[in-house]
C-alpha cells in the first residue's frame, strides 16, 4: 500500500544528508552551520522511521527514537544559538572562521 | 417533533449526503469522493472569510457599546453591510511595498498567514458529524499548524525593513513560543481524560447529563480552561497580550508596512485564528457541540461566540502587559500551574470522586497560594530609564 | 468513625508538625508554629481516645507488617493496643496536648519559638510511637529519638553554659542505660528468638515453672533491660542527670522529665513484665534500686531551694516508687501510680513554671505570700501537692496506697517501712515548698508577681481536675477496676486492701504536712535549728549525697588524667620520632635537589626544546577553524567507507 | 521529495540567512509530509510543532539578533567548498552503490503493522521509559544551560 520503495527513501535521505553536510562544511556563518546540521538530523530521522516502517514489526521503536532525536536536535539548536548569541555579544561576529582562538 | 429536531441538527450533513447521492447517479466513484472533499473544502473556505467579516462587525459593535458608542450603524440595517464596504475599500486601496523591502517574502507573508488559519478549520468539529477531517491526531495537528503561524509573522516583520516591524516580530516570537507551552500543557488533561487526540472523540466523551459532563465542571477542567483561554488570547495577539502590534509602542507591529488587501489578509488571519482557538477551547472543555435541546451546531457556534465576546470584553477592559510581565506570567505562573494540573488529572483518574474533589481543591489552593506568593512583582523604589543611543 | 487503623496517624501527625515547623517554622509560621503542634497533638488525642475507650471496654487491637527478614525470622513493625499501651496512650495524648497549650503561653516571645515546638512535636511523635509499638526494636528507636529530643530541649537555651553542660550530661548518662537496654533486648532475641511483645508474653507465659528456656540468659536480658530503665527514669546510680535537666524550659520539664519520658523507663519494665516475672532473681534487685532511689531522692529534696529541683527530686523518688512497685510484681500498682503521677507532677511543674513566669525567680527563699498574687496557680499547685502527698480521695493516695499495699502484702516490711518514711518526707518537702512559696509574707520585695495568662492557667485547671479524678478507677469505689484491667494482660499477684496500710499512709501524710506547717509558718526558727542540730545529715542532703562529686572524682578525673597521659606520650615520644625523621629527610632532599636541578631538569629541558622544534612543524595543521577539522574528519571517514566497500 | 531537495539546496546556498531559514522550514514541513506518507502522523505533528514552531523560531530569532537588517552580503562560503563537493560526491556515490547492493529485509507484515499515538505513548512509558527519563534530564540541563549562557542581555532566549 506504500508506493515508495525503501531504496528511494534511503537515497533521498542520503542526498539530504549530503546537502546538510555540505552546508556544515562550507557555511561561514555559525547559524548557517546549525541550520545545515538540522538538515542532517532530519535525514537521519527519515531513515529511522523508514527502517522501522519497512522492516520492523513494531514501528513504534523507530518513531520513538526519531522522537528522541527531534528533542535532542531542538535542545542542540537552543544551546547552540545561545552560544552563538553569547559569542556575538563578546566578539561581534558570527563567522566561524573568524573565531579561531583554539590554535597554537 | 424530535425528528424535526434531529433533521435541523443534521441539516448540513444530510444536504451534503444528498448532493453526493445526486452526483453518484451519473458519475464514477472517485469523482464523488473528490466532490465530497471539495464540498467540505469549499464550505470551510467560505466559512472562514464570512466569520472574519462578521467578527469584525461584532467586535466593533461590542467595543462601541463598552465605550458607550453605537459602533457602525450606517451601512445597511445595524451596519450589517459594513464588512462588505470595508472589503471593497480594502480591495480598492493602493498596495504599497517599501523601497528596499524583500519583495518576494513581503508578498508571501500575508498569504502564508491565511493558510494555516484556514487549515485549522479542518479539525474543528462544528457539529455532530460535521468535522471536515476527523484526524486521529486532531489536536496535535491543531497545535502544530497553529505553531506555523509564527513564520509568516517573522517573514512580514523581516521583509519590510523597518525597525518597528522587526521589534514586533521579536516580541511575537518570544510571546508565541512562550505561550504555546502552557497552552499545550493546559489541553493535556482533556486529552488524558478522553484518551484520544481526535477532537471528535474529545467532544463525544463529554456527552450526556445535560452538559454536566463537560470537562469545565471539574477542578482540573476549570483551571485548564482558564489557562487555555488566556494562552489562546495571547496566541492570536489580542489585548491584553497584543504587544506585537502595540499601537502606542510600535506603530502597528509586524504589519506596519502593509496596506490594502495584504493588510486585510493579516486581519482575516487574526480573526480566523481567534475563532478557531475559541472553537477548540469550547471543544476541549465546554463539550463542543454537546448540549441539550438545541441542534448541535447551534450549541457550537453559541459557545464559540460567547468565548469571542469574552475576548472582546478583555480588549475593552484590560490595559496592555509589559513585556517582562508577559514573559514572567507565562513561565512563572501558567507553566507550573498547568504542570500541577496534569498531575491533578492523574490523581482524579485514580481516586474516588469525593476524595478527588477534596484533594484537587486542596492542591490547587495550595499551588495558587504559592504561585501568587512567589510571583510578587518586585518594584524598585526609583526607576531610571537609560535612553538608547 | 475512628477505627484502629487510624492509630497509625497518632504518631505520624506530630511528626508532620515537626517537619513543617523545623523547615518552614522560622521563616513563615513564626508564632503560628505553636498552633500547628497543638492542633496535631489534639487531633492525635481525638483519634486516640475512642480507641483507648474501646480497649478499656475489653477490645484488643494489633497490626503489623514485615520490616525486614533476619535470616528466617521476620522482624515486624506495627502497633499493639493492649491495656497497658491504651492507658499510656490515654495519658500521653491528654497531658501532652495540655502541656503544649500551656507552652504556647509560656514560650511566648522566645526567639526560637518555632524550633521549640518542632522539637516538642518530634518528641510527641517518638513517645507515641514508643507507646503503641509492638516490638523492642521500634520501641528502642523511639526511645533513642526521645533521648535526642530531651538533649535538644534541655540544651534549648544553649547560650547558657549550664544548660549546654546539663544537656550533655543528660545525654551521656542516659546513654549508659540505653546501651544496657540495647544489649538487653539483643540478648532476649538470642534467648527466645523474637522481639514481639505479644509473642514474648505467650512464649514466656507458657514456660512459667519448668525451665525449658535458658533462665540464666533471660535473667541477664532482664538485668540489661532494667539498665535501660535505670538510665531513662533516673534510678539510683544514674539519677544525677534529671535535676540538671531542669535547665530546660519548664514545659519541657513537665512533659519530658516528669510526665512521659522518664515514665517510659517504668513502662519498659511493665512491657517486659512477663520476663521479669519469669526470672526469679531480678525482681529483688529492682525493688532494692527502686526503694533506695525513692528514699534518697526524697531525702535530698528536703533541703533543696530551687523550686524546680525540689520537684525534680520528688519526680525521682516517685519513679522510685513505681519501680519498687514493679519489683514487688505489682504491675497494676506501678502503672496506676505512673498515670496519676503523670497528671499531678505535670501539674506541679506547670504550676512552678507559672510561678517562675510570674516572678522571674526560681529560689523559693525569695518567694512567699504569692497566694493572693496568683490564686489559680496556688490552688492548683496545692491540689497537686495534696495528691502527691497522698491525701484521700485525691488520685495520689490511691496509687501510693496500692504500692504500699503490695509492699505490705508481699511481706517486705523493711521496704514498707522505708516507703512510709519516704511518703512522710514527700508530704513534708512538698508542703515546705508550698508554705515557703505561697504563704507567709514576701521575703524579697523586688519580686513583683502577677498571675499568668489564661492560656497557662486553663491547662492547670484541666490537669487539676485530672489529678483529682484519675485515681477513682483504681480506688475501692470502682472495686480496683484498673488493677483487674491490667491483670487481664499479664497475671500478677493481687492483695486484699487492708485498712492498716491506708491508715498508715494517711497518718504519715498528715504528719508531714503538719510538721511542715509548724516548721515553716509558725516556728520559723526551727528549720535552721534542725539543720544545725544534725549538720552531717543536712550537708549530706544539701549536697545530694555528693553524687556529682563522686562521679567527677572517680570517673571524669581519671579520664582526664588518661587523656593527659596520652597527650604527653604523643607530644614527647611520637612527635620526637616525627621530628627526627623530618630533619633526616631535609638532608636527603638537599642532595636530591642537586640531582634534580642539574641532571633531571637538564634532560627535561632538552626534551622540551626538541618537542618545541617538532611542534613548530606540526602545529600548522591546527588552524583553529572548526570546519577544517570537520572536513578532515569527514574525509577520513570517507576513506574508511571506500576501504570497506572495496573489501566487501 | 524533489521539492524538499530543492529547498535543502536553498538552505545551503542562499546568501541571505533569513531565506535559508525559511527554506529550512519548507524542507522540514516537506519532511513531515514524508512522515505522513510513512504513516507516522504523530511524528509529523511533532516534527512541525517542534521544528517549525520551535527550532526555526529560535533560528530566526538568532538571525534577527545577529544579522544586520540592510542585507549587506558578506561572502557566505569558505575556501573549502571544492574539496567538500568532491568528497561528498564520492560519499554519495559509494553509499548509493551500497544501498542498491544491500538486500533490505522488507516484510509484508511490517508494512501491515499500524501505529497509533496511544501505542507510541505506551511504548514510551513502558519499554523505553529509561531513555525517556534520560532525555528529560538532558532537556532540563539544556534549558538551564541555555538560560545561563544567554542570560546577559537576551532574557527572551529560551528553548
Amino acid at each position: 500500500m506504500i508506493a515508495i520503495p525503501l531504496q528511494h527513501i534511503l537515497i533521498f535521505s542520503l542526498l539530504l544528508f549530503a546537502i546538510g553536510l555540505y552546508g556544515a562544511l562550507v557555511r561561514r556563518n555559525i547559524i548557517g552551520i546549525l541550520i545545515s546540521i538540522e538538515l542532517m538530523v532530519n535525514a537521519s530521522n527519515i531513515n529511522l522511521i523508514a527502517f522501522s516502517k519497512y522492516t520492523s514489526l513494531s514501528p513504534e521503536t523507530g518513531q520513538i527514537f526519531a522522537l528522541f532525536v527531534i528533542a535532542l536536535a531542538a535542545t542542540a539548536a537552543a544551546v547552540g544559538l545561545a552560544i552563538v548569541l553569547a559569542l556575538y555579544r563578546i566578539r561581534k561576529t558570527v563567522q566561524a572562521d573568524e573565531v579561531h582562538l583554539l590554535k597554537w | 417533533m424530535e425528528n424535526i429536531g434531529s433533521f435541523i441538527d443534521m441539516i448540513f450533513v444530510t444536504a451534503k449526503a444528498w448532493i453526493l447521492a445526486l452526483l453518484g447517479q451519473f458519475l464514477p466513484v472517485w469523482i464523488v469522493v473528490l466532490a465530497s472533499i471539495v464540498i467540505s473544502g469549499v464550505a470551510i473556505l467560505c466559512l472562514g472569510p464570512v466569520i472574519m467579516m462578521y467578527l469584525t462587525l461584532l467586535e466593533r459593535k461590542v467595543i462601541g457599546r463598552i465605550q458607550n458608542r453605537y459602533g457602525p450603524n450606517r451601512v445597511g440595517i445595524w451596519g450589517l453591510l459594513q464588512p462588505i464596504a470595508d472589503g471593497i475599500k480594502m480591495f480598492t486601496k493602493e498596495d504599497i511595498v517599501p523601497a528596499n523591502a524583500d519583495k518576494l517574502i513581503h508578498l508571501l507573508a500575508p498569504i502564508m498567514t491565511v493558510v494555516p488559519a484556514l487549515m485549522i478549520f479542518v479539525v474543528v468539529p462544528f457539529g455532530r458529524q460535521m468535522t471536515a477531517a476527523d484526524l486521529n491526531i486532531g489536536f496535535l495537528y491543531f497545535i502544530a499548524v497553529s505553531s506555523i503561524t509564527i513564520l509568516p509573522i517573522f517573514m512580514a516583520s523581516w521583509s519590510s525593513r523597518n525597525k518597528y516591524s522587526l521589534l514586533g516580530g521579536m516580541r511575537t516570537a518570544a510571546q508565541l513560543i512562550s505561550y504555546e507551552v502552557p497552552m499545550t500543557l493546559a489541553a493535556v488533561p482533556a486529552i488524558m481524560m478522553s484518551q484520544s487526540l481526535s477532537t471528535n472523540t474529545i467532544v463525544l466523551t463529554q456527552a450526556g447529563s445535560f452538559g454536566l459532563n463537560w470537562f469545565i465542571f471539574t477542578p482540573w477542567g476549570i483551571v485548564g480552561f482558564i489557562v487555555f483561554f488566556l494562552c489562546a488570547t495571547a496566541e492570536c495577539n489580542r489585548p491584553p497580550f497584543d504587544l506585537p502590534e502595540a499601537e502606542s509602542e510600535l506603530v502597528a507591529g509586524f504589519h506596519t508596512e502593509y496596506s490594502g488587501m495584504k493588510f486585510a489578509l493579516f486581519y482575516m488571519a487574526e480573526y480566523m485564528n481567534a475563532f478557531t482557538l475559541c472553537g477548540i477551547a469550547a471543544t476541549l472543555f465546554l463539550g463542543g457541540w454537546q448540549g441539550p435541546f438545541l441542534p448541535s451546531w447551534v450549541w457550537f457556534f453559541g459557545k464559540t461566540l460567547a468565548l469571542i465576546c469574552i475576548m472582546i470584553w478583555f480588549r475593552g477592559t484590560f490595559p496592555r502587559f509589559r513585556v517582562d510581565h508577559l514573559m514572567a506570567f507565562a513561565w512563572k505562573f501558567l507553566l507550573p500551574l498547568t504542570l500541577v494540573n496534569i498531575l491533578l488529572t492523574a490523581l482524579w483518574q485514580f481516586t474516588s470522586a469525593s476524595a478527588a474533589w477534596l484533594f484537587s481543591i486542596m492542591i490547587l489552593a495550595a499551588m495558587l497560594y504559592m504561585l501568587v506568593k512567589l510571583n510578587r512583582v518586585f518594584v524598585p523604589e526609583k526607576r531610571n530609564y537609560v535612553l538608547a543611543d | 468513625m475512628v477505627t484502629a487503623n487510624h492509630l497509625i496517624w497518632v504518631p505520624v501527625l506530630p511528626f508532620i508538625a515537626f517537619v513543617v515547623n523545623i523547615f518552614f517554622g522560622a521563616r513563615f509560621l513564626k508564632e503560628r508554629a505553636a498552633w500547628l503542634s497543638v492542633a496535631t497533638s489534639t487531633v492525635a488525642c481525638v483519634i486516640a481516645l475512642p480507641i483507648c475507650w474501646a480497649v478499656f471496654r475489653g477490645a484488643h487491637f494489633a497490626n503489623d507488617f514485615t520490616w525486614l527478614m533476619l535470616g528466617t525470622t521476620p522482624l515486624k513493625f506495627g502497633y499493639l493496643m493492649d491495656p497497658l499501651s491504651a492507658t499510656l496512650l490515654f495519658m500521653v495524648t491528654i497531658v501532652g496536648t495540655l502541656i503544649q497549650v500551656y507552652a504556647t503561653g509560656y514560650m511566648h516571645g522566645d526567639p526560637r519559638f518555632s524550633r521549640f515546638f518542632a522539637y516538642v512535636s518530634l518528641f510527641m511523635s517518638a513517645m507515641l510511637t514508643l507507646v503503641i509499638s509492638n516490638n523492642y526494636l521500634l520501641f528502642f528507636m523511639a526511645w533513642e529519638i526521645m533521648g535526642l529530643c530531651s538533649y535538644l530541649l534541655i540544651g534549648f537555651y544553649f547560650e547558657k553554659d549550664s544548660a549546654a553542660n546539663a544537656s550533655k550530661k543528660a545525654f551521656l548518662t542516659t546513654r549508659v542505660g540505653d546501651i544496657g537496654f540495647l544489649l538487653g533486648f539483643l540478648t532476649l532475641f538470642t534467648a527466645i528468638g523474637t522481639l514481639d511483645f505479644a509473642q514474648m508474653n505467650t512464649l514466656l507465659a507458657g514456660h512459667v515453672g519448668h525451665t525449658a528456656l535458658n533462665t540464666g540468659l533471660l535473667s541477664m536480658a532482664a538485668l540489661f533491660i532494667f539498665c535501660g530503665t535505670i538510665g531513662k527514669s533516673a534510678q539510683f546510680p544514674l539519677h544525677v542527670w534529671l535535676p540538671d535537666a531542669m535547665e530546660g524550659p519548664t514545659p519541657v520539664s513537665a512533659l519530658i522529665h516528669a510526665a512521659t519520658m522518664v515514665a517510659a523507663g517504668v513502662f519498659l519494665v511493665a512491657r517486659s513484665f512477663s520476663l521479669f516475672m519469669l526470672v526469679p532473681n531480678v525482681l529483688p534487685i529492682v525493688t532494692a534500686i527502686g526503694t533506695i532511689t525513692a528514699f534518697m531522692a526524697a531525702f535530698i529534696a528536703l533541703t533543696q531551694n530551687d523550686i524546680k529541683r525540689v520537684l525534680a527530686y520528688s519526680t525521682i523518688s516517685q519513679l522510685g516508687y513505681m519501680v519498687t512497685a514493679m519489683g514487688l510484681s505489682g504491675l497494676g500498682a506501678g502503672t496506676f501510680h505512673l498515670i496519676t503521677h503523670a497528671f499531678f507532677k505535670a501539674l506541679l511543674f506547670l504550676g512552678a513554671g507559672s510561678v517562675i513566669h510570674g516572678t522571674h525567680v526560681q529560689d523559693i527563699r525569695e518567694m512567699g505570700g504569692l497566694f493572693k498574687k496568683m490564686p489559680h496557680t496556688a490552688v492548683t499547685f496545692i491540689i497537686a501537692s495534696l495528691a502527691l502527698a497522698g491525701i484521700p480521695p485525691l488520685s495520689g493516695f490511691w496509687s501510693k496506697d496500692e504500692i504500699l499495699l503490695s509492699a505490705f502484702g508481699s511481706g517486705n516490711y523493711l521496704v514498707f517501712g522505708v516507703l512510709l518514711l519516704t511518703a512522710f518526707m514527700t508530704a513534708f518537702y512538698m508542703f515546705r515548698l508550698i508554705f515557703l512559696t505561697f504563704f507567709g509574707q514576701a521575703r524579697n520585695h523586688d519580686v513583683h508577681a502577677h498571675e499568668s495568662p489564661a492560656l497557662m492557667t486553663l491547662p492547670l485547671w484541666c490537669l487539676a481536675v485530672g489529678s483529682v479524678v484519675i485515681g477513682i478507677p483504681g480506688s475501692p469505689f470502682m472495686h480496683h477496676w484498673f488493677q483487674k484491667f491490667m491483670a487481664e494482660m499479664v497475671h500478677y499477684p493481687e492483695y486484699e486492701p487492708s485498712a492498716v496500710v491506708m491508715a498508715c499512709s494517711i497518718a504519715v501524710a498528715v504528719l508531714g504536712i503538719t510538721l511542715a506547717f509548724v516548721m515553716y509558718l509558725k516556728k520559723t526558727t526551727w528549720a535552721p535549728a534542725v539543720a544545725k542540730k544534725f549538720p552531717s545529715f543536712y550537708r549530706l542532703s544539701f549536697n545530694k549525697f555528693y553524687f556529682d562529686e563522686f562521679y567527677v572524682t572517680y570517673l571524669i578525673k581519671p579520664f582526664h588524667a588518661l587523656g593527659r597521659l596520652l597527650f604527653g606520650f604523643d607530644a614527647n615520644v611520637v612527635d620526637g620520632g616525627v621530628n627526627g625523621t623530618a630533619s633526616v629527610t631535609m638532608f636527603l632532599s638537599g642532595v636530591k635537589q642537586w640531582i634534580d636541578t642539574y641532571i633531571v631538569d637538564g634532560f627535561m629541558n632538552f626534551l622540551g626544546t626538541a618537542v618545541y622544534f617538532l611542534n613548530s612543524v606540526t602545529k600548522r595543521f591546527q588552524t583553529g577553524v572548526v570546519q577544517n577539522y570537520l572536513l578532515l574528519a569527514f574525509l577520513g571517514f570517507l576513506v574508511f567507507i571506500i576501504l570497506e566497500l572495496k573489501l566487501t | 521529495m524533489a521539492a524538499i531537495l530543492v529547498f535543502a539546496l536553498g538552505v545551503v546556498t542562499f546568501r541571505n540567512l533569513f531565506h535559508c531559514a525559511l527554506c529550512l522550514a519548507a524542507a522540514l514541513i516537506g519532511t513531515a509530509g514524508i512522515y505522513i506518507a510513512l504513516q507516522a502522523e504523530f511524528l509529523a505533528g511533532v516534527q512541525i510543532l517542534l521544528y517549525v514552531g520551535g527550532v526555526i523560531t529560535l533560528v530566526v530569532f538568532a538571525i534577527m539578533l545577529t544579522e544586520h537588517l540592510a542585507g549587506k552580503t558578506v561572502r557566505q562560503n569558505n575556501a573549502q567548498s571544492l574539496p567538500a563537493i568532491v568528497g561528498l560526491a564520492g560519499f554519495v556515490t559509494a553509499l548509493i552503490a551500497l544501498i542498491l547492493k544491500t538486500p533490505w529485509p522488507v516484510t509484508e507484515a511490517a508494512l501491515k503493522a499500524k501505529t497509533s499515538a496511544m501505542g507510541l505513548g505506551e511504548a514510551l512509558m513502558g519499554t523505553y521509559v529509561f531513555p525517556f527519563e534520560v532525555i528529560s534530564i538532558v532537556l532540563l540541563a539544556a534549558l538551564i544551560g541555555t538560560v545561563v549562557i544567554a542570560k546577559k542581555d537576551a532574557p527572551e532566549e529560551r528553548p
